[in-house]
């Protein structure tokens, strides 16, 4: 028996180029490359792992505008099975409430079948990575689990065992005061950290077949969904501002030709005790 | 040999006279013309540019000991637009800091004299990546 | 498609995957696009192996891409392509450290179809090359770098990437691997090695300032685009010049040395660079522009006699690895896009014939030399060294142009018969007439 | 009007004061409040056992200010195998009631049982909002819970206020990698959740003898599929501090040279009850395991002072620190970037300035007696 499996990509502005024009008070994003979140292709790696392991198909999922086919022919490229991109007006300015809500409903039709090329029915585990680099909030991995009624197994640093009869994945999940070992019951939806081995190598054929293979691109009409749940109108949050964060400025040298190290050294103490950080007894 | 300096200070404003003329083929030495010495790290330029880093370096020394020996100049050092390149007098040998290549070849197209810098390109995928180029 | 794939998807869907080409283009840069594009649109199985991880995202130049020859590859490209800037105008500085006199060039039919040239970001214009390659049906194959070539006898019979199961197969493969001939080497084709006298190095900064600013401080009209080449001080006397090309909010500024100047004199291209922004003149241009990126380059020099055998048994040479520019009149990229036309249309012919071996690729070089490309390497063939062996074009003369307007144009005690009796002096003082006149001679030997 | 709630609900006997209160019809917010526990603000107390993580406690501080000014009460809600312990924590922090959910699928934290006790409380007690912290766990919970609920979550906040107009928590986050700060509301659905990253609050001073009312449930759960046990748990090792929680970390890069070096980053971590972490540079040279990467790729940290040693400062990995309060760089180039961003930065070699500053904080230790410690005092964040 094999273990067919899903992937969440998303497509994110580099993030590090992402800024604020400082007189428009908006956020900047043109011209800004576009990357796969890295986070995404740690799970892209562990679903390719399991897939070596234990045979099965691998879907690629995406939402987003037309453009983010790139970051599914990226998966592609890896030898992913099929690519599925959720693009329409109707998805747009979702929070990842209304997110969850449109995959979730994306992740029910390729596990019915009804539409697979792939023969693949079912889904036994959605990989996804433990957040995005652009929103970093870690929601929509549990959210699909929540939605889908899969077991939820976040922040998994290594996945170790899938008991395919059994229909059972033992994994480490990190947390802050450890790593814990848990089994978890499929299907489940896994999201992994950067501690997963990172992205192979891909082979040549594969990028060659990539190369021309169709990214599926479905619309809203294509999934059994309730158009108010989606996009803006599904959302409820909205963002009321944003702005810059303070800037850091270029602060203090310390170091002086007159100064020895040790005299540097006294110095950054002192410096850190007039900003609240003593060294000492609490009121000494 | 003379330095552009002095041609910059011969040539005095309006009314003034050239007072001797350069050594015909002597190139001024930059290091009189001014220039800061030594060279402002490129660290901050390099801070701009984005880089898909590979675990492996696809830069090497081809004999350590032509640097040691026979090179003076360090001439990589300087002739690396990003500054990869670094003499570790300590160590006494070059340390590569492949992560910050620009790739442009300068080491292996006689920004090393001795042809002692091997030099490859990253794997496809790695290395830096330009946004505006 | 998927037959048996029934039971696993693994291996991916290498089934799929065409086992041969009927070509391989080694580099996704204004070459190997322009040849993968004429030959995917007449219906060849067409490969493009590129090692960024996306065409353009390797690339640099200072900025400029001619219309002319971009149209008659791409044509119309300007409609869709992302350009920065329509270039109206042309300058070329002579600096000093504290003057800089100005020879600008603005027409008016720059401003219509077909253009003569728009600046561009390499990123992104590249880019765009590429998916136009693609959507002609081209299997544009990024993230990949062609390591060595495959060999049948002595014919060039594929490339080996560095990736796993990494082989490909075809008739013919056209190398347009850029400046560092890795490859062109490796088929023996390399006449001399890249070498210090042969390149110049390029560095540019991209410094963004607002649309506004750009338009105020260059005198522009919207939209329009201003190119300036400088010679003279700005490159500490050495051979070399420096650019400015105005984006839409953006500035690229640069300077490009020879290497081997660079190496004589220990000194930094960057350093260079960093002194050429604090010239008076220039600083005020970008005043407040605050840094996007930096990058560096080599641009292959040496002209058409450092150009390598440009065929061999199954493999053609183009762009930037044949050693297609001209440096006088700073174009690369155009010769690049009409070389690797000309290996494709060669390549079309050689289908016809069914054969590839040299005799048939032979016709590459005939096109060439029936073009503008080699006709224009030709008549500069001798500038690098020309211009390498005389710095003083590079740092004396602006500085004696420099001196005798000054003089010409201080109003001061002097009558204007002794001014001009002054300037004779001044300048035959710093240069013996014998030299200027053996200067001119090689300038006009070699640059004409 | 927050001042008197506050005072009474501050002393002991906090509850006998609110029903004061409440008869005497002074606060009508208030009454409704504490009459069915509707727009309550909650804070779920992640534990293990009898153990609190310190960001809940942050938390009911804050809340409890929230409350205050909304006039309503601030609650903590303890899921688990009944912790009345936690229960009176929770009031001494400011909390006025606790709402205590016990099962026996409750006892050890597993994300559906307990996504379904939180999420059966809020539709019973209406809170207008949960608290959790942004740790593993109560994002875990906090993601499963919204979506059951059907409302909006804001992931990592670093700033929550109340709009004074409509009375909305104001939600303020960094996004980008820190490169952009928003501000999330929730303004049409109940309740409106957010996780607040560990170290942003201060705890508050615990008020002996505070009390408060207790609201036990053993929730019903659905029976459902799916399930995740824990086979085993391998805690840390005290030293290894974790760099979410961290209030100082040391951080290494490029000029490291070598894996043994790290030992000097170490040393002064120690004397200071930092963590070590390293830019990827040092990640990718393989001189230190890549959950030690700070920066884009890694993790992102906001400690309350945080040593750049060695590295020059690339975009990536300041993306990963620049929120942190007090950056100190060492770098023996002027030139590097990092010192654009350090408040204090010393221009040396890390290899003999490290030392001297491990002396240092070893001398003031010394001069300080046994308690001497690292102290932060909240001036220490902006």
């Amino acid at each position: 028996m094999s273990i067919n499996s899903l992937v969440c990509i998303k497509q994110v502005p580099d993030t590090t180029q992402v800024r604020i024009d400082p007189e428009t008070g908006s956020l900047v994003r043109k011209g800004i490359p576009s990357v796969a979140n890295p986070y995404d292709l740690y799970a892209l790696e562990t679903a390719l792992s399991v897939r070596d392991q234990h045979g099965g198909f691998i879907t690629a999922l995406s939402m987003g505008p037309p453009q983010a086919e790139e970051v599914l022919r990226k998966a592609l490229g890896y030898g992913v099975d099929r690519a599925v991109l959720l693009s329409d007006r109707a998805f747009a300015g979702a929070d990842t409430l209304a997110t969850t809500y449109a995959l979730a409903a994306a992740v029910k039709k390729i596990a019915s079948g009804r539409d697979a090329q792939t023969g693949a029915s079912g889904i036994d585990i959605i990989f996804s990575g433990k957040q995005s680099i652009d929103g970093d909030t870690g929601q929509v991995g549990p959210g699909m689990a929540r939605r889908l009624n899969f077991s939820q197994l976040t922040y998994v640093c290594s996945l170790i065992e899938i008991d395919v009869e059994a229909r059972c994945v033992e994994a480490w999940r990190q947390r802050e005061d450890g790593r814990e070992l848990l089994q978890a019951k499929m299907p489940v939806a896994v999201t992994v950290t950067e501690q997963c081995s990172s992205i192979r190598y891909a082979a040549l054929p594969d990028l060659i077949t990539a190369a021309k293979k169709p990214v599926e691109v479905w619309s809203a009409a294509d999934l059994d969904v309730d158009r108010e749940r989606l996009g803006l109108r599904g959302s409820p949050t909205r963002v009321s501002k944003i702005f810059a964060p303070p800037a850091r400025k270029r602060g203090e040298t310390l170091t002086a030709p007159e100064r020895s190290v040790a005299e540097v050294a006294a110095l950054l103490f002192d410096r850190l005790a007039e900003r609240g950080l003593k060294i000492g007894r609490r009121g000494g | 040999m003379s330095s552009k300096r002095d041609l910059a200070t011969n040539i005095e404003p309006a009314g003034g006279r050239i007072k001797q003329a350069p050594a015909e083929g002597v190139l001024p030495n930059p290091a009189e013309l001014g220039f800061p010495q030594p060279a402002p790290a490129v660290a901050n330029k390099l801070a701009l540019v984005k880089f898909n880093l590979d675990s492996r370096s696809h830069l090497s020394i081809k004999d350590a000991e032509v640097c040691r020996r026979r090179c003076h100049q360090k001439y990589c050092t300087h002739s690396c637009p990003a500054q990869v390149y670094h003499w570790e007098g300590e160590e006494k040998k070059i340390s590569i800091s492949y992560e910050g290549c620009l790739e442009c070849g300068t080491c292996r197209s006689g920004g090393c004299p001795y042809d002692n810098i091997e030099m490859r390109y990253p794997r496809g995928g790695y290395g830096v990546q330009y946004r505006f180029g | 498609m998927n037959k048996g794939k029934k039971e696993t998807g693994t291996a991916g869907a290498a089934g799929a995957a065409p086992a041969r080409f009927d070509a391989i283009v080694v580099g996704g840069g204004p070459a190997g696009l322009a040849t993968t594009f004429t030959l995917a649109r007449a219906g060849v199985k067409v490969a493009c192996l590129e090692r960024g991880n996306w065409s353009g995202s390797k690339n640099m130049m200072g900025g400029v891409i001619y219309s002319h020859p971009t149209a008659a590859v791409f044509p119309e490209f300007w409609r869709e392509a992302p350009l920065e800037r329509l270039v109206t105008r042309r300058d070329m500085w002579f600096a000093t450290t504290d003057s800089t006199i100005k020879a600008s060039f603005e027409s008016t039919d720059f401003g219509q179809e077909p253009y003569n040239s728009f600046t561009v970001y390499r990123a992104r214009f590249d880019k765009w090359l590429a998916a136009q390659a693609a959507a002609a049906g081209a299997w544009m194959i990024t993230e990949t770098l062609a390591e060595d070539l495959l060999r049948d006898g002595r014919r060039v019979a594929g490339v080996r990437s560095g990736r796993p199961q990494g082989d490909l197969e075809a008739d013919v493969v056209i190398i347009a691997e850029g400046v560092n001939p890795f490859l062109t080497e490796k088929a023996g084709l390399a006449s001399c090695p890249p070498q210090a006298p042969n390149v110049a190095l390029a560095v540019k900064e991209v410094l963004a300032l607002p649309t506004e600013k750009i338009e105020d401080r260059f005198d522009l009209e919207p939209g329009a685009g201003a190119a300036i080449e400088i010679i003279g001080e700005i490159t500490g006397g050495l051979p070399g010049t420096g650019f400015i090309y105005t984006n839409r909010d953006t500035i690229s500024i640069g300077v490009g040395v020879l290497l081997n100047s660079l190496v004589d004199n220990v000194t930094e291209a960057y350093t260079i660079l960093d002194k050429f922004k604090q010239q008076p003149q220039l600083r005020r241009l970008i005043q407040g522009a605050s840094p996007r990126e930096y990058s560096a380059h080599l641009i292959p020099e040496g002209g058409y006699r450092c150009m390598p055998q440009l065929y061999g048994d199954g493999v053609l040479v183009a762009g930037d690895a044949a050693g297609m520019v001209n440096p006088i009149n700073s174009e690369g990229a155009n010769l690049a896009l009409l070389s690797g036309q000309m290996a494709a249309e060669t390549v079309l012919a050689c289908r016809r014939e069914g054969c590839f071996d040299r005799h048939a690729l032979a016709l590459y070089q005939q096109k060439l030399e029936k073009s503008i490309v080699i006709k224009d390497l030709k008549k500069y063939e001798n500038a690098t060294p020309f211009l390498a062996s005389h710095p003083q074009l590079f740092g004396l003369y602006p500085e004696l142009m420099a001196a005798l307007a000054r003089e010409f144009l201080t109003v001061d005690s002097l009558s204007k018969a002794n001014k001009e009796k002054l300037l004779l002096r001044l300048f035959h003082s710093q240069v013996p007439t014998r030299r200027l006149l053996k200067d001119l001679y090689d300038a006009w030997r070699s640059l004409t | 009007m927050t001042g008197w709630l506050s005072v009474a609900l501050r002393s002991a006997g906090a509850v006998a004061e609110l029903k004061k209160d409440k008869a005497s019809g002074r606060e009508p917010q208030a009454k409704k409040a504490a009459a069915e526990g509707e727009g309550e603000i909650w804070v779920v107390i992640e534990h293990e056992g009898a153990d609190a993580a310190p960001v809940s406690w942050e938390l009911v501080g804050e809340a409890r200010a929230l409350a205050d000014e909304l006039g309503v009460r601030a609650a903590a809600v303890i899921i688990g195998a009944g912790e009345q312990e936690l229960a009176r924590k929770a009031f001494s922090y400011g909390a006025a009631a606790s709402y205590l959910a016990a099962g026996p699928k409750l006892g050890a934290y597993s994300a559906d049982p307990h996504c379904q006790a939180l999420a059966g409380l809020a539709a019973r007690h209406k809170p207008q909002v949960i608290l959790l912290g942004a740790t593993t766990r109560g994002r875990d919970l906090a993601s499963a819970a919204a979506t059951e609920l059907e409302t909006g979550l804001t992931a990592d906040c670093t700033e929550l206020k109340i709009d004074p107009e409509k009375k909305l928590l104001l939600q303020t986050r960094p996004a980008f990698s820190g490169n952009v700060m928003a501000t999330i509301i929730t303004p049409k659905r109940q309740p409106q959740m957010a996780t607040v990253r560990p170290g942003v609050f201060p705890a508050p001073e615990p008020v002996a003898g505070a009390s408060g009312e207790i609201i036990a449930s053993k929730p019903r759960l659905k029976p459902t599929n799916v399930s995740v046990k824990q086979l085993e748990f391998i805690r840390a090792p005290k030293d290894e501090v974790s760099l979410q929680g961290a209030k100082v970390i040391v951080a290494g890069g490029r000029g490291l040279k070598a894996a043994r070096n790290f030992a000097l980053l170490e040393e002064l971590a120690c004397e200071l009850g930092g963590a070590v972490a390293a830019s990827r540079a040092a990640v990718d040279a393989g001189w230190i395991s890549s959950q030690r990467q700070v920066g884009q790729t890694g993790q992102t940290v906001r400690p309350v002072l945080y040593f750049a040693m060695g590295i020059s400062g690339a975009v990536q990995h300041l993306a990963g620190m620049q929120a942190s309060d007090i950056v100190v760089a060492v770098n023996n180039d002027p030139e590097a970037p990092i010192f654009e961003v350090a408040d204090y930065g010393i221009v040396g070699d890390l290899f003999e300035v490290t030392p001297v500053l491990t002396e240092e904080v070893r001398r003031r230790k010394a001069e300080a007696g046994a308690d001497g410690g690292l102290r932060i005092e909240k001036s220490a964040r902006k």
